[in-house]
């Protein structure tokens, strides 16, 4: 019986491969696309600028200089004043913090929630997936930016309420996402394989379901993330996200439209703050998509 | 093909009526008394107290509930708490507006989306790939309130092209018919005015159409990417076939059908999702409209608003479905 | 830059129109939002008398600029000596629009339909006369016609307001064949007898009304057309009145009036105050139900520099609950002064001086009184800070905001008022009376000596010694600061330069008979 | 058989994948010709440059990544590479032909077949009407054996099964009587008793049309029973060529010798199969040496350190091994070797 | 080689349904496999051929209850499978495993060789984990792998290599009847032959039984003891392999190795070119569902469904010409066909 190895082939002989996962491969392909390698590059600039901004910005953001409202940019205010007179390249560093709190956590709310309904539904089919599925269509067919503003008209208007009603509006995204993906990964053949070999429903589900439906959910959440950006500095716009003195991007817009004519620097930067993070993050899932999608490699 | 619509219409009774549950359970959780709202500020206890009982706001939920329901399925939508319009009169015209602000971003959306994702896809790693790429997704990242003052300031103010806000020449205003009103110049054969009205959507038009179009063009290359991998644009060339119809004919056909599935959804969006695009140009449109009763808690407008958006994002999304078969002959549903 | 004059349609007309002979005689007006009805008596919500005081008219109108009341449809209205019978002797030749006559028995039937309304249908009429037919406190007796030209009013009690209330916009005198074909088909299709007349209403986008040609006042209007454009966002509607796509605009942002003084093309027009801004604090949530905590918060706030950033000066400090262009207002009181020092001493008298923590509810939208409450709300922040006391600033949705702020649920809240008739009950006593706890008197302030002196002022005729109650009042509510007054705003308009003959009304619902372009 | 002409001839092509984990040489020097009216075959296993070669030869690679990076691709004595596109798109379905493994995939899922036919037609006869057209593309029809062929017009490919699509690309590789007709795996993706019928129609076009044949496929059955001539390729080289029957008799190759041998045979059951150690390489994965080095029981110093040339064993027959270099010296290739 | 019968089949039927319509009603069935019977001895190799879409792998997956048969009875090892509980079916699973066509979609992308291969001696609680991994890599030197390849993951591999792995995998639980469905079917010539050595080896040392499922008849004559043959999700010959491929009997049996290439140019063959294609099993043809292409079709065959019945011992065939036929008459008909 031991013989029988060399008997075969040469095999053996053949040099050792590195090691490497699906994972690293996935990181190997995005490191080596310009693009994604950019957009991550952003978004590392926007999280280092979270983490450590607020050491380097000026202090006091919410100090108000009423003397220095809306100045120019200046050697000494480098995107100029707003109407209170406080530092704008100040409160955009500050406000970085928001938007990537409210862009991860929202995202992971979603992701958590939707996840787990459409695995359920995608596994176990029947009246269950007609239920939930059901909701998901009732949900997909509101105007998603409205049935926000309804959440948060119940729950009050404030950042952390803005987050739950970007997440809750996220969901069927996700849960779609995931039912579908369960659904074709159920008819794979390795999961033919793991039930060959006599593997249980729940395990089947966590080790071979749940892995490999991960992917098209990163992809889709970190472009998630930028949508969800979006979506707040549209709530902090129409005054239902984050409230006085936080620096949050949108509310600094909503804040400033009336300098438009007078001052129009409150109104292009935080803007460009916005783009340039939503563009950090579509970047970036791009380049994941392409590097965790298979149908991209030969 | 018909019994095939026939059941996607019988599906959509549950989602239609599991979403005037959710809405009605929703506006109902918003704290603020709509007669308080209705009368304002200045208004007595008395007289909220007794408009309360005449809106019938004191039933229990559940009356209150199956009293819309059984409206509803006699056709009445109700009417404004606030105007006290009802709301098929009035909603006639935001619909409009909106479809017709809907309608022209999508169709530039579509136009150009379509065209700079075929060449890019035609042209991949080309510059032009490159360059609209990128731009597509600068187009996805811009909060498009900020797009629309920005245009605005740029267009109307500093260069005088366009007018700022607004559907129409005040001035010289539309007679509306189907309040659509690029159909109702030119059924009237006012092209002077047509104009006028081209002019004024092309603003907020463009702001609204940003995002689609990206979404689009994004959508189309990589669908025709795939496609042109595919095994049957070979035999197209191997026929000698030109480039441009290889692309054109062969490829699009095929690439179109999860572009399609895109713009039904885009259209959507834009149909209830555009308030701030609204707002900002003061376009009399149903996102306005709705975003405005919820602000008054004005319960039936709210509902049969959402009720009607919802349905028509359904039935595009259905006649999207139905599309494919026209496309692609494989799919018959019976 | 604006259209060409031209009332009928015919031929092209683009934004740019040439216009060298014709002079402009159509007015677009831009303004925040639509009307909710087009008839007055129905609605308590000012865009929609904005369009109403145009078409239709009162038997009694405000002066141009003030208040004061002067002869409308009613040639003169005599009281009685006890103040419970007036007597109106009506104009005559004036035809409503649909060419029926107007005459004592259409005043009568426009009274009989709003008292015999209720709450819903004429919700204004009830909170000015004391409620409906069968009413108790219902102060009008009777509404009779005497010949075609005399109605005579008799009331239960006397009712001091009672000219100024007839003079308000929502008590104008309506074509009675008109509303008697039906409510509903009324509200969307007015007859008056005013300036104007109704053309069109394309709802959240337009009303269109034109000149009435046998309006009974000679020459008037001077305008062919009005167009009244609701632009719900302030700096969209200024950008559409630089593009020239509309000639009047109000809610002007004061930061924007410089702009607007700068620009060649433009003038800036203030409407007279009759309105305050103020931070109410409920004084049934402690640390508010102590007096010295509610004039430390007087002295802690620095109303000259909010009102100097965010008023852009254009407003003036408040020290009373109604302004000064009211008769029986307290001139003598002395303002509480920026003094933070004096607002920590205060603080420690009553063991805070290591401050407390508050809710500051700041207002989500702008409102005459209050262009940008949140702005405000952050400088009150920091003031607030200034002394010791941690503010958070609370926002909500404006309906949720009210509802909950008369509940009582906010420690202090930012809010204002508009006089409806420029009379000094309607500030006082709605504000600020005990009997307006629940509805208007948000901080649930309560005050038997001034509640007294209110109700007492309510039946004066005598307007000195009714004057003398309402400073008395003033007296007490100033030292019990229930409110920190902070500004009496004037609201701002724009127009194009050549627009001439607009007087802003204090009330906020402007004539425009008199309003041309000059060449 | 007398003397024909060649009608396509392919000289030290070299088309190679610039991908992102490196260069892949998937076409390696080949060398071959194909002459009128002949069928020949092309086998090898997966992977090994065959669809590569043909698709070089209609100027079909995929770019990027893939690039003829030299040699010349006479046709007629012109040569194919050095032509514009506009020139290529007249050769391409005129004069050289090409149908492909995929029957299911290689038709316009969203076109009827009629429409499909037709474009064929009126790509290259410019002045056609329509219906001289449908006629002409009925007739291909029927000459490939499909029955009801005017009404199979109207279908769409979803409609017909396997064994009819390929009929169609059969026929619609036949619309301009091409010079040339690549054949890639055109059974593979069939079942048997199909692959039976098209092989035999293939044949019989053969005769008829005198229509040169370039058939790739991976199974000596079929090379045995269609083809004249073979090339051997592995990891994208040629190396072994000879007549069909040659091939089988006297295999001269130790791959081709191996593949031959470990092929169970349904005449008569083999104890125990041969088989050839190891994996196919991937083109340019190995650098040095024969390529089939690792794999080759008589393997000795040389084969790992030099790539054998194609040594010609007889008129007819070429081997790519160091067993058959009878004076140690290349013959075919101008390197100069370095002695074992 | 004992002749006790390890599995037995009895009339299995696997009918899809076919689903239409406003409320999906069902409109009629794919007889995907349709009254299939058969019976694999201990030790042997028993091989199914037939052209694709005929019902092998539906027939294979029912042996192991992967998919519920519609009707019929499964006996393995002496236990009626179709009346198991499927707790009770899933630990029986230790005992029938399946090796499958395309071993890279069979095996989890995201999991190295080792996770893969001790996955069945969890599932089945053998063996403590060490032991466990111990096994593993004794396991994959059996199969022709080494130990060092246990870390990596599926897609590092080649076909061949793959497809050593599905067979490792499906040896863990030492079981006593391999399913392989087209095992070879996906690979190279040269690979090809590799595992068909090893598949034998392995039967040998262990003791296996196999169903081998494939569609090349060179193959299935190699491997297997007895051979059947299916059409159209029915069992159409059954028979030790010489003796099947030496005198097939059913038409279309004939025609099929009369179609199959022989590598060997001077084989002289005569070729029975069976027309048309193979019918659509949710619409097959009335009575014996092979009439629309038999070149020996009679009236009957239109109508009647032949039964599979003994023509000579050990050699079973459906069809009609031999039903009421001697031996002899057959041997005399041959020529006619
Ligand atoms: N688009 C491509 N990108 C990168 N490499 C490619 C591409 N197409 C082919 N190759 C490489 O070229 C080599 C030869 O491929 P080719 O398709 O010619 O093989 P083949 O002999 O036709 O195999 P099969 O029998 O599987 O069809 C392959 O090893 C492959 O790695
Ligand atoms: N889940 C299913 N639903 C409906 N029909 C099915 C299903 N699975 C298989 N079939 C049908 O059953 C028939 C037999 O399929 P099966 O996969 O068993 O064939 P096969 O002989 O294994 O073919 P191949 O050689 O292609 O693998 C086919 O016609 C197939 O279309
Ligand atoms: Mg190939
Ligand atoms: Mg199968």
């Amino acid at each position: 019986m031991t013989e029988l190895a060399p008997k075969i082939d040469g095999i053996t002989k053949e040099k050792v491969i590195k090691t490497s996962g699906p994972w690293r491969e996935a990181w190997n392909g995005f490191r080596k696309s310009k693009v994604a390698v950019v957009g991550a590059g952003i978004v590392l600039f926007f999280i280092l600028l979270a983490i450590f901004g607020p050491l380097i910005a000026k202090e006091g953001i919410n100090d108000q200089v009423l003397g220095d409202r809306l100045l120019p940019p200046s050697a000494e205010f480098w995107l100029g004043t707003d109407d209170l007179g406080r530092d704008i390249l100040s409160r955009i560093i500050h406000g970085a913090r928001i938007s990537l709190w409210v862009g991860f956590f929202s995202v992971i709310g979603s992701v958590v929630v939707g996840s787990a309904l459409g695995i359920i539904a995608g596994y176990y089919g029947r009246w269950v997936d007609t239920i939930i599925s059901r909701v998901f269509d009732i949900m997909l067919a509101f105007p998603s930016i409205l049935l926000a503003i309804a959440i948060i008209s119940v729950l009050g208007p404030n950042l952390q309420n803005a987050l739950i009603a970007i997440a809750i509006i996220n969901v069927p995204n996700f849960g779609r996402l995931i039912r579908s993906k369960v659904l074709s990964i159920k008819e794979d053949e390795y999961i033919t394989a793991a039930k060959g070999i006599g593997m249980k429903d729940a395990r089947i589900l966590i080790s071979h379901i749940l892995p490999n439906s991960m992917a098209p959910v990163i992809v889709q959440g970190t472009l998630a993330i930028a949508t969800a950006i979006l979506e707040a500095a549209a709530l902090g716009f129409l005054g239902l996200g984050a409230q006085a003195p936080m620096p949050e991007w949108g509310k600094m817009l909503a804040d400033s439209k009336n300098y438009l004519q007078s001052a129009p620097w409150t109104m292009i930067f935080p803007g460009m703050a916005i783009m340039l993070t939503v563009l950090g993050f579509n970047l970036m899932g791009d380049g994941l998509r392409d590097a965790l999608d298979p149908r991209m490699k030969n | 093909m018909l019994s095939y619509i026939g059941k996607r219409l019988l599906q959509l009774i549950p989602v239609l009526l599991g979403m005037t549950f959710i809405v009605f359970m929703i506006i109902r959780a918003i704290p603020g008394n709509p007669a308080q709202v209705i009368l304002g500020q200045q208004a007595t206890k008395e007289a909220v107290a007794a408009l309360t009982t005449k809106l019938g706001l004191d039933n229990p939920w559940y009356i209150q509930y199956f009293n819309y329901l059984g409206d509803i399925f006699k056709g009445d939508l109700g009417e404004s708490m606030r105007t006290r319009a009802p709301v098929v009169d009035e909603i006639w015209s935001y619909l409009a507006a909106t479809f017709e602000l809907a309608l022209f971003a999508i169709i530039i959306a579509i136009v150009i989306g379509i065209n700079a994702g075929i060449i890019s896809a035609w042209f991949q790693n080309s510059w032009f790939d490159y360059t609209a790429m990128i731009l597509a997704l600068v187009g996805v990242s811009m909060p498009i309130f900020w797009l629309g003052l920005m245009g605005q300031w740029v267009f109307s103010l500093e260069l005088q092209w366009l007018p700022t806000t607004g559907r129409e020449e005040v001035r010289d205003p539309v007679e509306a018919i189907t309040n659509l009103y690029v159909l109702d110049t030119i059924i009237q054969g006012r092209f002077d005015q047509l104009g006028v009205v081209l002019k004024h959507l092309v603003l907020p038009g463009l702001a609204l159409a940003t995002i689609p179009m990206a979404i689009i063009a994004r959508m189309t290359r990589s669908s025709m990417l795939e496609v042109m991998r595919s095994d049957y644009i070979r035999t197209a060339r191997a026929k000698g076939q030109k480039m441009f119809w290889v692309v054109y004919k062969h490829a699009l056909k095929n690439a179109i059908i999860p572009v399609l599935t895109i713009i039904g959804l885009q259209m959507g969006m834009l149909l209830g999702g555009a308030i701030l695009t609204e707002t900002i140009f003061a376009w009399p449109g149903i996102g306005r409209y709705i975003y405005e009763a919820i602000g008054y808690r004005d319960y039936p407008v709210i509902q049969s608003s959402i009720l009607i958006v919802a349905l028509i994002f359904v039935l595009i999304n259905l006649l999207v479905d139905l599309m494919y078969s026209l496309i692609d002959p494989r799919i018959k549903y019976d | 830059a604006c259209g060409q004059a031209d009332s009928k349609k015919q031929g092209s007309k683009g934004e740019e129109g040439g216009g060298k002979t014709d002079v402009n005689k159509t007015l677009v007006f831009g303004r925040g939002g639509d009307s909710t009805s087009l008839d007055p008596s129905r609605t308590t919500e000012g865009e929609t008398y904005k369009v109403t005081i145009n078409l239709y008219e009162t038997l009694l109108n405000f002066g141009e600029k003030d208040t004061t009341i002067q002869p409308g449809l009613a040639q003169k209205a005599e009281p009685s000596a006890d103040g419970l019978t007036y007597t109106f002797t009506l104009q005559e030749g004036v035809k409503f629009h649909d060419g029926t006559d107007f005459n004592a028995d259409a005043v009568v039937k426009n009274f009989e339909r709003w008292a015999s309304g209720d709450a819903e249908k004429n919700p204004y009429y009830s909170s000015m006369f004391g409620g409906f037919n069968d009413d108790e406190d219902h102060v009008i007796e009777s509404v009779k016609a005497d010949g075609d030209n005399t109605v005579i009013f008799k009331l239960k009690r006397p009712q001091a307001p009672f000219l100024k209330n007839i003079a308000m916009p929502m008590f104008a005198i309506a074509s009675p064949t008109a509303f008697e074909k039906g409510e509903d088909q009324f509200e969307r299709n007015p007859v008056g007898t005013g300036p104007f007349k109704f053309v069109e209403w394309k709802p959240n986008d337009s009303i269109t009304i034109e000149k009435y040609d046998d309006y009974w006042q000679e020459g008037l209007p001077k305008l062919d057309k009005v167009i009244f454009r609701s632009i719900p966002d302030n700096s969209t509607r200024l950008n559409a009145l630089i593009k020239g796509d509309i000639e009047l605009a109000d809610g002007i942002n004061p930061s924007d009036g410089v702009a607007i003084e700068g620009n060649d093309e433009l003038q800036l027009i203030e409407r007279p105050s009759m309105n305050v801004g103020y931070l109410g604090l409920t004084v049934t949530r402690p640390p508010f139900d102590k007096k010295e905590v509610r004039q430390a918060m007087n002295y802690a706030i620095d109303k000259k520099s909010i009102i100097e950033s965010f008023f852009e000066g254009r407003a003036n400090s408040a020290k009373n609950p109604m302004p000064p262009s009211i008769s029986g207002y307290n001139d003598a009181i002395e303002e509480y002064e920026y003094n933070p020092e004096k607002a920590k001493e205060l603080l420690a008298s009553v063991g805070l001086a290591d401050g407390f923590e508050m809710e500051l509810w700041a207002m989500p939208v702008p409102r005459p009184y209050m262009p940008d409450g949140r702005k405000v709300a952050e400088v009150i922040q920091k003031n607030l800070a200034d002394v010791g006391i941690t503010a958070k600033i609370v926002s909500h949705e404006w309906a949720t905001y009210l509802d909950l702020a008369s509940k009582g649920d906010a420690d202090a809240f930012m809010l204002g008022w508009t006089g409806d008739n420029g009379d000094a009950d309607n500030f006082l006593y709605v504000l600020l009376d005990q009997d307006n706890i629940g509805s208007n008197n948000y901080t649930f302030y309560k005050n038997q000596e001034s509640h007294d002196l209110l109700i007492a002022a309510q039946s004066e005729i005598d307007e000195e010694k009714r004057n003398e109650l309402y400073k008395k009042a003033q007296e007490i509510i100033h030292d019990d600061a229930p409110w920190v007054p902070i500004a009496h705003s004037t609201p701002l308009l724009g127009a194009s330069k050549n627009l001439t003959g607009f007087v802003p009304h204090p009330t906020g619902s402007d004539l425009l008979s008199k309003v041309e372009f000059k060449e | 058989m007398g003397e024909r002409k060649t009608v396509l001839q392919v000289k030290d092509l070299q088309t190679t994948f610039f991908t992102d984990s490196g260069e892949i040489p998937a076409v390696d020097h080949i060398d071959f010709h194909v002459k009128e009216g002949e069928i020949l075959g092309i086998v090898g296993e997966s992977g090994c440059g065959k669809s590569v070669t043909s698709l070089s030869i209609m100027g079909l690679v995929p770019k990027p990544p893939g690039k003829i990076v030299g040699g010349e691709i006479l046709f007629e004595d012109k040569d194919l590479l050095k032509m514009t596109e506009r020139q290529m798109r007249r050769i391409r379905g005129n004069d050289i032909a090409m149908i492909f493994q995929e029957p299911m995939t290689s038709l316009n899922p969203l076109f009827t077949i009629g429409n499909q036919m037709t474009e064929a037609i009126l790509i290259h006869e410019k002045g056609w009407s329509k219906k001289k057209a449908v006629n002409r593309a009925v007739e291909l029809l029927e000459l490939v054996g499909l029955p009801r062929a005017a009404e199979m017009m109207r279908d769409y490919p979803h409609q017909l099964s396997g064994g009819m699509r390929q009929r169609v690309m059969i026929a619609m590789a036949l619309v301009c009587d091409p010079k040339v007709l690549i054949a890639d795996e055109p059974t593979t993706a069939l079942d048997v008793t199909i692959q039976a019928q098209i092989l035999k129609l293939m044949r019989d076009l053969n005769t008829r049309l005198d229509t040169a044949v370039l058939l790739i496929t991976h199974d000596l059955g079929v090379v045995a029973e269609t083809c004249e001539r073979v090339i051997v390729m592995y990891a994208g080289q040629i190396i072994e060529e000879a007549p069909v029957k040659k091939i089988f008799e006297d295999p001269q190759h130790p791959y081709t010798k191996g593949l031959i041998q470990s092929i169970p045979d349904m005449r008569y059951k083999k104890e125990r199969l041969y088989s050839i150690p190891g994996n196919v390489p991937k083109p340019g994965s190995i650098k040095q040496g024969c390529r089939f080095a690792a794999r080759c029981e008589f393997a000795f110093d040389r084969c790992q350190k030099e790539n054998p040339a194609l040594y010609e064993t007889s008129d007819v027959h070429d081997t790519r091994c160091f067993l058959y270099d009878k004076e140690g010296v290349e013959m075919n290739d101008n390197k100069t070797l370095v002695k074992s | 080689m004992t002749t006790k019968p390890l599995l037995k089949v009895e009339n299995l039927k696997k009918y899809f349904p076919v689903k239409k319509g406003l409320l999906g009603k069902t409109v009629g069935y794919v007889k995907a496999v349709d009254d299939v019977s058969f019976y694999v001895n201990e030790g042997e190799t028993l091989g199914i051929v037939g052209e694709s879409g005929c019902g092998k792998s539906t027939t294979g997956r029912m042996l192991m209850r992967l998919l519920e048969p519609t009707e019929g009875k499964v006996e393995f090892d002496g236990k009626d499978l179709t009346s198991l509980t499927s707790e009770e079916m899933r630990k029986t699973r230790r005992d029938i495993q399946m090796v499958f066509q395309d071993p890279y979609a069979s095996l989890n992308p995201r999991h190295t060789i080792e996770k893969i291969l001790e996955e069945p001696l969890v599932v089945h609680g053998i063996d403590n984990s060490k032991e466990r991994k111990k096994k593993v890599r004794e396991f994959l030197e059996i199969v022709g792998l080494s130990a060092y390849h246990a870390k990596r993951y599926p897609h590092q591999f080649s076909g061949g290599q793959r497809q050593r792995i599905g067979i490792a995998r499906a040896l863990m639980t030492n079981p006593k009847l391999i399913i392989a469905d087209e095992p070879v079917s996906a690979l190279d010539v040269s690979i090809q032959s590799q595992v068909l050595n090893l598949m034998q080896d392995l039967q040998k040392d262990f003791n296996l039984t196999y169903i081998f499922i494939a569609h090349d008849l060179g193959v299935v004559r190699h491997i297997s003891d007895r051979v059947g043959v299916m059409y159209l999700g029915k069992m159409v010959e059954i028979a030790e392999s010489e003796q099947l491929y030496a005198q097939p009997l059913h038409p279309y049996t004939k025609a099929l190795l009369s179609a199959v290439p022989v590598p060997d140019p001077n084989h002289q063959k005569e070729q029975i070119l069976l027309e048309g294609d193979i019918p659509n099993p949710a619409n097959p043809p009335s009575g014996c569902t092979f009439h629309t292409r038999c070149p020996a079709k009679m009236d009957i065959c239109m109508k009647a469904i032949p039964k599979l019945f003994e023509q000579y011992s050990g050699h079973s065939v459906a069809c009609h010409l031999y039903s009421e036929l001697s031996g002899n008459d057959i041997k005399q008909m041959e020529g006619s066909l």
